[in-house]
Protein backbone atom coordinates (compact mmCIF):
# COMPACT_ATOMS: atom_id res chain seq x y z
CA UNK A 1 0.00 0.00 0.00
CA UNK A 2 1.53 3.45 -0.78
CA UNK A 3 1.57 6.16 1.92
CA UNK A 4 2.23 10.21 1.82
CA UNK A 5 2.37 12.61 4.50
CA UNK A 6 3.44 15.84 5.52
CA UNK A 7 5.10 15.87 9.03
CA UNK A 8 6.37 18.12 11.64
CA UNK A 9 8.53 15.49 13.76
CA UNK A 10 11.67 13.85 12.70
CA UNK A 11 11.77 11.15 10.24
CA UNK A 12 12.82 7.86 10.80
CA UNK A 13 13.98 6.32 7.18
CA UNK A 14 14.32 2.85 9.01
CA UNK A 15 10.43 3.16 9.41
CA UNK A 16 9.73 3.76 6.24
CA UNK A 17 11.52 0.71 5.04
CA UNK A 18 9.88 -1.49 7.44
CA UNK A 19 6.60 0.01 6.11
CA UNK A 20 7.14 -1.01 2.57
CA UNK A 21 9.35 -4.64 3.32
CA UNK A 22 7.80 -8.04 2.97
CA UNK A 23 8.38 -11.87 1.81
CA UNK A 24 6.01 -10.65 -1.91
CA UNK A 25 9.68 -8.19 -2.30
CA UNK A 26 13.17 -8.61 -2.84
CA UNK A 27 14.41 -5.30 -3.59
CA UNK A 28 13.51 -2.13 -1.59
CA UNK A 29 15.14 1.27 -2.40
CA UNK A 30 15.24 4.44 -0.27
CA UNK A 31 15.71 7.85 -0.73
CA UNK A 32 16.97 10.21 1.47
CA UNK A 33 17.00 14.16 1.26
CA UNK A 34 19.12 16.01 4.30
CA UNK A 35 19.78 19.66 5.18
CA UNK A 36 23.21 20.19 3.76
CA UNK A 37 25.71 22.85 5.12
CA UNK A 38 26.24 24.38 1.48
CA UNK A 39 24.13 25.17 -1.02
CA UNK A 40 25.30 27.11 -4.33
CA UNK A 41 28.09 28.41 -2.47
CA UNK A 42 26.52 29.59 0.37
CA UNK A 43 27.08 28.43 4.20
CA UNK A 44 23.55 27.83 5.33
CA UNK A 45 22.74 27.25 8.98
CA UNK A 46 19.01 26.03 8.67
CA UNK A 47 16.43 25.55 6.29
CA UNK A 48 12.41 26.63 7.16
CA UNK A 49 10.15 24.31 5.45
CA UNK A 50 6.76 24.90 4.74
CA UNK A 51 3.84 23.91 2.80
CA UNK A 52 0.26 24.17 1.26
CA UNK A 53 -0.12 20.81 3.18
CA UNK A 54 -3.75 19.50 1.78
CA UNK A 55 -2.17 20.31 -1.67
CA UNK A 56 1.52 18.70 -0.91
CA UNK A 57 -0.34 15.26 0.41
CA UNK A 58 -2.75 15.78 -2.82
CA UNK A 59 0.17 15.68 -5.05
CA UNK A 60 1.81 13.35 -3.52
CA UNK A 61 -0.70 10.60 -3.85
CA UNK A 62 -1.12 11.20 -7.51
CA UNK A 63 2.89 11.13 -7.95
CA UNK A 64 2.86 7.40 -5.88
CA UNK A 65 -0.33 6.78 -7.90
CA UNK A 66 1.79 7.66 -11.23
CA UNK A 67 4.30 5.88 -10.33
CA UNK A 68 2.68 2.65 -9.43
CA UNK A 69 1.57 2.76 -12.90
CA UNK A 70 5.00 3.49 -14.91
CA UNK A 71 6.72 0.77 -12.90
CA UNK A 72 4.48 -1.82 -11.27
CA UNK A 73 5.71 -0.42 -7.85
CA UNK A 74 2.50 -1.16 -5.30
CA UNK A 75 4.40 -0.49 -2.02
CA UNK A 76 5.42 3.24 -1.74
CA UNK A 77 6.02 5.45 1.05
CA UNK A 78 6.97 9.34 1.28
CA UNK A 79 7.04 11.88 4.07
CA UNK A 80 8.21 15.21 3.80
CA UNK A 81 9.01 17.36 6.83
CA UNK A 82 7.70 20.90 7.29
CA UNK A 83 9.15 23.80 9.87
CA UNK A 84 12.49 24.55 11.37
CA UNK A 85 15.42 21.93 9.74
CA UNK A 86 19.36 21.88 11.11
CA UNK A 87 21.84 21.29 9.36
CA UNK A 88 21.92 17.12 9.07
CA UNK A 89 18.25 17.07 9.41
CA UNK A 90 16.26 14.81 6.91
CA UNK A 91 13.52 16.35 5.02
CA UNK A 92 11.71 14.29 2.88
CA UNK A 93 12.50 10.13 2.55
CA UNK A 94 10.71 7.93 -0.23
CA UNK A 95 10.73 3.65 0.17
CA UNK A 96 9.74 2.36 -2.82
CA UNK A 97 9.29 -2.12 -3.15
CA UNK A 98 9.37 -4.07 -5.67
CA UNK A 99 10.12 -7.83 -6.80
CA UNK A 100 13.06 -6.69 -8.45
CA UNK A 101 15.69 -3.90 -8.18
CA UNK A 102 14.75 -1.88 -11.45
CA UNK A 103 11.26 -0.63 -10.73
CA UNK A 104 12.24 -0.22 -7.59
CA UNK A 105 15.43 2.26 -7.80
CA UNK A 106 13.61 3.95 -10.91
CA UNK A 107 10.27 4.34 -9.07
CA UNK A 108 12.19 6.15 -6.10
CA UNK A 109 13.91 8.69 -8.52
CA UNK A 110 10.58 9.20 -10.34
CA UNK A 111 8.90 10.11 -7.21
CA UNK A 112 11.79 12.78 -5.59
CA UNK A 113 11.91 14.05 -9.23
CA UNK A 114 8.47 14.86 -9.41
CA UNK A 115 8.02 15.88 -5.70
CA UNK A 116 10.93 18.50 -6.35
CA UNK A 117 8.85 19.54 -9.57
CA UNK A 118 5.14 19.87 -8.49
CA UNK A 119 4.60 19.82 -4.57
CA UNK A 120 3.84 22.73 -3.00
CA UNK A 121 6.36 22.65 -0.64
CA UNK A 122 8.92 26.05 0.15
CA UNK A 123 12.01 26.55 1.80
CA UNK A 124 13.68 29.53 3.17
CA UNK A 125 17.37 28.87 3.98
CA UNK A 126 19.06 30.73 6.55
CA UNK A 127 22.57 31.86 6.41
CA UNK A 128 25.90 32.25 8.67
CA UNK A 129 26.19 36.00 7.33
CA UNK A 130 22.39 35.97 9.18
CA UNK A 131 20.57 36.53 5.97
CA UNK A 132 17.86 34.01 4.40
CA UNK A 133 16.31 34.02 1.40
CA UNK A 134 13.34 31.61 -0.29
CA UNK A 135 15.37 29.23 -2.33
CA UNK A 136 13.13 29.22 -6.37
CA UNK A 137 14.96 26.07 -8.37
CA UNK A 138 13.32 27.71 -11.39
CA UNK A 139 15.94 30.47 -11.41
CA UNK A 140 18.91 29.96 -13.92
CA UNK A 141 21.23 31.64 -11.49
CA UNK A 142 19.31 30.86 -8.19
CA UNK A 143 18.66 34.41 -6.90
CA UNK A 144 16.12 34.91 -4.38
CA UNK A 145 12.76 33.76 -5.10
CA UNK A 146 10.91 37.04 -5.99
CA UNK B 1 -19.89 40.10 -7.66
CA UNK B 2 -18.76 37.23 -5.26
CA UNK B 3 -15.56 36.87 -3.50
CA UNK B 4 -12.98 34.55 -3.45
CA UNK B 5 -10.56 33.67 -0.65
CA UNK B 6 -6.98 33.37 -1.99
CA UNK B 7 -4.41 31.41 0.01
CA UNK B 8 -1.03 32.66 0.03
CA UNK B 9 2.16 30.77 0.57
CA UNK B 10 5.90 31.12 1.28
CA UNK B 11 7.46 34.40 -0.45
CA UNK B 12 4.21 35.65 -1.80
CA UNK B 13 2.93 35.69 2.00
CA UNK B 14 5.95 38.27 2.32
CA UNK B 15 4.65 40.30 -0.56
CA UNK B 16 1.21 40.78 0.48
CA UNK B 17 1.80 40.62 3.87
CA UNK B 18 -0.53 38.54 4.76
CA UNK B 19 -1.46 34.83 4.14
CA UNK B 20 -4.58 35.49 2.33
CA UNK B 21 -6.66 37.79 -0.24
CA UNK B 22 -10.10 38.39 -0.42
CA UNK B 23 -11.05 38.79 -4.05
CA UNK B 24 -14.61 40.27 -5.86
CA UNK B 25 -14.74 38.99 -8.67
CA UNK B 26 -17.43 38.96 -11.58
CA UNK B 27 -19.52 35.34 -12.38
CA UNK B 28 -17.61 33.95 -15.26
CA UNK B 29 -13.99 34.92 -14.49
CA UNK B 30 -11.04 32.80 -14.61
CA UNK B 31 -7.95 31.98 -13.53
CA UNK B 32 -6.47 35.00 -15.70
CA UNK B 33 -8.93 36.89 -14.70
CA UNK B 34 -8.26 36.57 -10.82
CA UNK B 35 -4.33 36.56 -11.49
CA UNK B 36 -4.76 40.22 -13.43
CA UNK B 37 -6.80 41.31 -9.87
CA UNK B 38 -4.07 40.11 -8.09
CA UNK B 39 -1.48 41.80 -10.06
CA UNK B 40 -3.17 44.91 -10.00
CA UNK B 41 -3.05 45.02 -5.78
CA UNK B 42 -0.29 47.21 -4.21
CA UNK B 43 2.76 44.76 -4.55
CA UNK B 44 1.38 42.85 -6.96
CA UNK B 45 3.81 43.95 -9.21
CA UNK B 46 6.49 41.63 -7.91
CA UNK B 47 4.58 39.02 -8.68
CA UNK B 48 5.97 36.79 -11.84
CA UNK B 49 4.22 37.51 -15.00
CA UNK B 50 2.13 33.81 -14.84
CA UNK B 51 2.42 32.79 -11.08
CA UNK B 52 0.89 29.10 -10.58
CA UNK B 53 -2.77 28.90 -9.25
CA UNK B 54 -4.23 26.27 -8.10
CA UNK B 55 -7.93 25.52 -7.77
CA UNK B 56 -9.28 22.81 -5.15
CA UNK B 57 -5.49 21.27 -4.58
CA UNK B 58 -5.13 21.10 -8.55
CA UNK B 59 -2.56 23.19 -10.69
CA UNK B 60 -5.07 25.13 -12.64
CA UNK B 61 -5.17 26.03 -16.35
CA UNK B 62 -5.42 29.84 -16.86
CA UNK B 63 -9.12 29.48 -18.80
CA UNK B 64 -9.96 27.32 -15.95
CA UNK B 65 -13.61 28.99 -14.64
CA UNK B 66 -13.53 30.19 -10.90
CA UNK B 67 -16.59 29.61 -8.38
CA UNK B 68 -17.28 30.90 -5.10
CA UNK B 69 -16.79 27.82 -3.34
CA UNK B 70 -13.59 26.60 -5.05
CA UNK B 71 -10.39 26.18 -2.66
CA UNK B 72 -7.73 28.47 -4.48
CA UNK B 73 -3.93 29.04 -4.15
CA UNK B 74 -1.34 31.21 -5.92
CA UNK B 75 1.67 28.84 -5.50
CA UNK B 76 5.21 30.07 -5.33
CA UNK B 77 8.28 28.02 -7.46
CA UNK B 78 8.39 25.14 -5.50
CA UNK B 79 11.33 23.83 -3.62
CA UNK B 80 10.43 20.86 -2.32
CA UNK B 81 13.19 17.65 -1.71
CA UNK C 1 34.89 7.09 3.54
CA UNK C 2 33.96 3.76 2.18
CA UNK C 3 33.09 0.49 4.45
CA UNK C 4 32.80 -2.98 2.93
CA UNK C 5 32.19 -5.96 4.89
CA UNK C 6 30.78 -9.61 4.27
CA UNK C 7 28.60 -10.29 7.48
CA UNK C 8 27.04 -13.40 9.15
CA UNK C 9 24.35 -11.37 11.54
CA UNK C 10 21.41 -9.84 10.45
CA UNK C 11 22.39 -6.39 8.85
CA UNK C 12 20.90 -2.71 9.70
CA UNK C 13 20.36 -0.79 7.10
CA UNK C 14 19.47 2.42 9.66
CA UNK C 15 23.19 2.05 10.90
CA UNK C 16 24.30 2.39 7.19
CA UNK C 17 22.31 5.22 6.06
CA UNK C 18 24.01 6.67 9.70
CA UNK C 19 27.57 5.97 8.54
CA UNK C 20 27.44 7.96 5.55
CA UNK C 21 24.89 10.59 6.51
CA UNK C 22 26.65 14.19 7.46
CA UNK C 23 26.01 18.22 7.15
CA UNK C 24 28.01 18.10 3.97
CA UNK C 25 25.37 15.83 2.42
CA UNK C 26 22.08 16.39 0.60
CA UNK C 27 21.31 13.10 -0.86
CA UNK C 28 21.47 9.60 0.54
CA UNK C 29 20.36 6.72 -1.52
CA UNK C 30 20.04 3.08 0.48
CA UNK C 31 19.18 -0.08 -2.05
CA UNK C 32 18.32 -3.39 0.56
CA UNK C 33 17.99 -6.40 -1.29
CA UNK C 34 15.31 -9.10 0.54
CA UNK C 35 14.92 -12.85 0.26
CA UNK C 36 11.62 -13.09 -1.69
CA UNK C 37 9.32 -15.78 -0.86
CA UNK C 38 8.95 -17.00 -5.19
CA UNK C 39 11.88 -16.88 -7.53
CA UNK C 40 11.32 -18.03 -11.45
CA UNK C 41 7.75 -18.90 -10.28
CA UNK C 42 8.79 -21.26 -7.11
CA UNK C 43 7.69 -20.98 -3.76
CA UNK C 44 11.31 -20.21 -1.84
CA UNK C 45 11.55 -21.02 2.13
CA UNK C 46 14.93 -19.85 2.51
CA UNK C 47 18.26 -18.89 1.18
CA UNK C 48 21.77 -20.18 1.89
CA UNK C 49 24.60 -17.94 1.13
CA UNK C 50 27.98 -18.82 1.07
CA UNK C 51 31.13 -16.52 -0.31
CA UNK C 52 34.84 -16.50 -0.81
CA UNK C 53 34.77 -13.80 1.67
CA UNK C 54 38.46 -12.55 1.01
CA UNK C 55 37.64 -11.80 -2.70
CA UNK C 56 34.05 -10.65 -2.09
CA UNK C 57 35.50 -8.31 0.06
CA UNK C 58 38.60 -7.02 -2.35
CA UNK C 59 35.83 -7.14 -5.01
CA UNK C 60 33.61 -4.99 -2.92
CA UNK C 61 36.21 -2.89 -2.55
CA UNK C 62 37.70 -2.15 -6.22
CA UNK C 63 33.60 -1.90 -6.62
CA UNK C 64 33.07 1.13 -4.69
CA UNK C 65 36.22 2.47 -5.55
CA UNK C 66 35.20 2.83 -9.44
CA UNK C 67 32.26 4.25 -8.25
CA UNK C 68 33.82 6.66 -6.18
CA UNK C 69 35.80 7.64 -9.21
CA UNK C 70 32.51 7.38 -11.99
CA UNK C 71 29.80 9.35 -9.47
CA UNK C 72 32.00 11.46 -7.22
CA UNK C 73 30.60 9.99 -4.32
CA UNK C 74 33.37 9.42 -1.77
CA UNK C 75 30.76 7.83 1.32
CA UNK C 76 29.42 4.41 -0.01
CA UNK C 77 28.64 1.33 2.43
CA UNK C 78 28.12 -1.81 1.65
CA UNK C 79 27.38 -5.34 3.55
CA UNK C 80 26.05 -8.32 1.86
CA UNK C 81 24.94 -11.19 4.58
CA UNK C 82 25.96 -14.81 4.18
CA UNK C 83 24.62 -17.87 6.31
CA UNK C 84 20.84 -19.62 6.07
CA UNK C 85 18.52 -16.51 5.49
CA UNK C 86 14.82 -16.66 6.05
CA UNK C 87 12.27 -15.01 3.98
CA UNK C 88 12.11 -11.26 4.31
CA UNK C 89 15.98 -11.41 6.08
CA UNK C 90 18.15 -8.59 3.95
CA UNK C 91 20.74 -10.45 2.08
CA UNK C 92 22.91 -7.11 0.98
CA UNK C 93 22.28 -3.31 1.93
CA UNK C 94 23.99 -0.70 -0.12
CA UNK C 95 24.46 3.74 0.84
CA UNK C 96 25.65 6.27 -0.84
CA UNK C 97 25.75 10.04 0.40
CA UNK C 98 26.60 12.56 -1.70
CA UNK C 99 25.47 17.08 -2.41
CA UNK C 100 23.23 15.85 -5.08
CA UNK C 101 20.71 13.29 -5.56
CA UNK C 102 21.95 12.24 -8.83
CA UNK C 103 25.28 11.15 -8.23
CA UNK C 104 23.89 9.16 -5.33
CA UNK C 105 21.49 7.13 -6.77
CA UNK C 106 23.37 6.47 -9.92
CA UNK C 107 26.36 5.48 -7.68
CA UNK C 108 23.53 3.02 -5.68
CA UNK C 109 22.75 1.19 -8.33
CA UNK C 110 25.93 0.61 -10.04
CA UNK C 111 27.23 -1.07 -6.95
CA UNK C 112 24.54 -3.41 -6.79
CA UNK C 113 24.31 -4.21 -10.17
CA UNK C 114 28.33 -4.74 -10.37
CA UNK C 115 27.95 -6.68 -7.05
CA UNK C 116 25.53 -8.85 -9.06
CA UNK C 117 28.04 -9.84 -12.08
CA UNK C 118 31.17 -10.28 -10.43
CA UNK C 119 31.30 -10.77 -6.12
CA UNK C 120 31.47 -14.19 -5.29
CA UNK C 121 29.00 -15.17 -2.98
CA UNK C 122 26.64 -17.95 -4.21
CA UNK C 123 23.39 -18.74 -2.80
CA UNK C 124 21.30 -22.21 -2.42
CA UNK C 125 17.18 -21.65 -2.89
CA UNK C 126 15.21 -23.94 -0.54
CA UNK C 127 11.61 -24.50 -1.57
CA UNK C 128 8.53 -25.81 -0.21
CA UNK C 129 8.47 -29.07 -1.66
CA UNK C 130 11.88 -29.63 0.11
CA UNK C 131 14.18 -29.85 -2.78
CA UNK C 132 17.69 -26.77 -3.09
CA UNK C 133 19.36 -25.59 -5.79
CA UNK C 134 22.07 -23.62 -6.37
CA UNK C 135 21.19 -20.32 -8.48
CA UNK C 136 23.16 -19.32 -12.09
CA UNK C 137 21.96 -16.09 -12.83
CA UNK C 138 24.51 -16.72 -16.09
CA UNK C 139 21.73 -19.87 -17.36
CA UNK C 140 18.83 -18.55 -19.71
CA UNK C 141 16.17 -20.69 -18.13
CA UNK C 142 17.44 -20.36 -14.55
CA UNK C 143 18.14 -23.98 -14.74
CA UNK C 144 20.19 -25.04 -11.73
CA UNK C 145 24.28 -24.19 -11.26
CA UNK C 146 25.86 -27.60 -12.44
CA UNK D 1 56.87 -30.03 -10.78
CA UNK D 2 54.77 -27.76 -7.81
CA UNK D 3 51.49 -28.36 -6.30
CA UNK D 4 49.11 -25.35 -6.14
CA UNK D 5 46.02 -25.34 -3.46
CA UNK D 6 42.44 -24.53 -5.88
CA UNK D 7 40.07 -23.69 -3.43
CA UNK D 8 35.94 -24.26 -4.57
CA UNK D 9 33.52 -23.05 -3.17
CA UNK D 10 29.39 -23.61 -3.99
CA UNK D 11 28.58 -25.92 -6.62
CA UNK D 12 31.76 -26.89 -7.83
CA UNK D 13 32.98 -27.56 -4.34
CA UNK D 14 29.59 -30.31 -4.06
CA UNK D 15 31.02 -31.44 -7.64
CA UNK D 16 34.82 -32.58 -6.05
CA UNK D 17 33.25 -33.45 -2.96
CA UNK D 18 35.81 -30.73 -1.02
CA UNK D 19 36.65 -27.82 -0.47
CA UNK D 20 39.81 -27.95 -2.41
CA UNK D 21 42.25 -29.36 -4.76
CA UNK D 22 45.97 -30.05 -4.82
CA UNK D 23 47.10 -29.90 -8.03
CA UNK D 24 50.52 -30.62 -9.33
CA UNK D 25 51.36 -28.11 -12.19
CA UNK D 26 54.94 -27.97 -14.53
CA UNK D 27 56.85 -24.47 -14.17
CA UNK D 28 55.05 -22.43 -16.44
CA UNK D 29 51.64 -23.08 -16.39
CA UNK D 30 48.47 -21.00 -16.91
CA UNK D 31 45.19 -20.72 -15.42
CA UNK D 32 44.24 -22.81 -18.94
CA UNK D 33 46.51 -25.34 -17.77
CA UNK D 34 45.34 -25.39 -14.69
CA UNK D 35 41.39 -26.05 -15.72
CA UNK D 36 42.37 -28.72 -18.11
CA UNK D 37 43.98 -30.78 -15.68
CA UNK D 38 40.96 -30.09 -13.12
CA UNK D 39 38.60 -31.03 -15.71
CA UNK D 40 40.33 -34.13 -16.16
CA UNK D 41 39.87 -35.24 -12.72
CA UNK D 42 36.68 -37.66 -12.12
CA UNK D 43 33.66 -35.23 -11.80
CA UNK D 44 35.40 -32.64 -14.10
CA UNK D 45 33.46 -33.10 -16.81
CA UNK D 46 30.49 -31.32 -15.04
CA UNK D 47 32.61 -28.13 -14.83
CA UNK D 48 31.47 -25.41 -17.70
CA UNK D 49 34.13 -25.33 -20.97
CA UNK D 50 35.60 -21.99 -19.19
CA UNK D 51 35.33 -21.83 -15.27
CA UNK D 52 36.10 -18.31 -13.94
CA UNK D 53 39.52 -18.49 -11.98
CA UNK D 54 40.92 -16.18 -9.52
CA UNK D 55 44.37 -15.77 -8.89
CA UNK D 56 45.16 -13.88 -5.90
CA UNK D 57 41.68 -13.05 -4.77
CA UNK D 58 41.11 -11.12 -8.82
CA UNK D 59 39.55 -12.86 -11.49
CA UNK D 60 42.47 -13.80 -13.84
CA UNK D 61 42.83 -14.55 -17.81
CA UNK D 62 43.75 -17.99 -19.29
CA UNK D 63 46.91 -17.04 -20.48
CA UNK D 64 48.53 -16.35 -17.03
CA UNK D 65 51.29 -17.68 -15.51
CA UNK D 66 50.63 -20.07 -11.85
CA UNK D 67 53.29 -19.32 -9.02
CA UNK D 68 53.02 -22.12 -6.27
CA UNK D 69 52.94 -19.04 -3.47
CA UNK D 70 49.64 -17.57 -5.05
CA UNK D 71 45.72 -17.92 -3.88
CA UNK D 72 43.71 -19.85 -6.62
CA UNK D 73 39.94 -20.33 -6.69
CA UNK D 74 37.87 -21.91 -8.93
CA UNK D 75 34.62 -19.38 -9.10
CA UNK D 76 30.90 -21.04 -9.84
CA UNK D 77 28.79 -18.26 -11.23
CA UNK D 78 28.12 -15.69 -9.07
CA UNK D 79 24.79 -15.18 -7.75
CA UNK D 80 25.23 -12.43 -4.75
CA UNK D 81 22.61 -9.55 -4.13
Amino acid sequence: MNRVAVVTRAIDPASLIAEVQSPQVGAISLFVGTVRETNDGRSVTGIDYSAYIAMAESEMTDILSEAGDHFGVGSIVVEHRVGVLALGDVSVAIAAAHAHREPAMACTRFVIDEIKKRVPIWKREHYVDGTSEWVDPTRENRAPAL
Amino acid sequence: MSTVTVQLFASYAEVFGAPKLEIALDPGSTVADLVRRIQSLPSGELLPPSPRVSVNRKFASPDKLIGSADEIALIPPVAGG
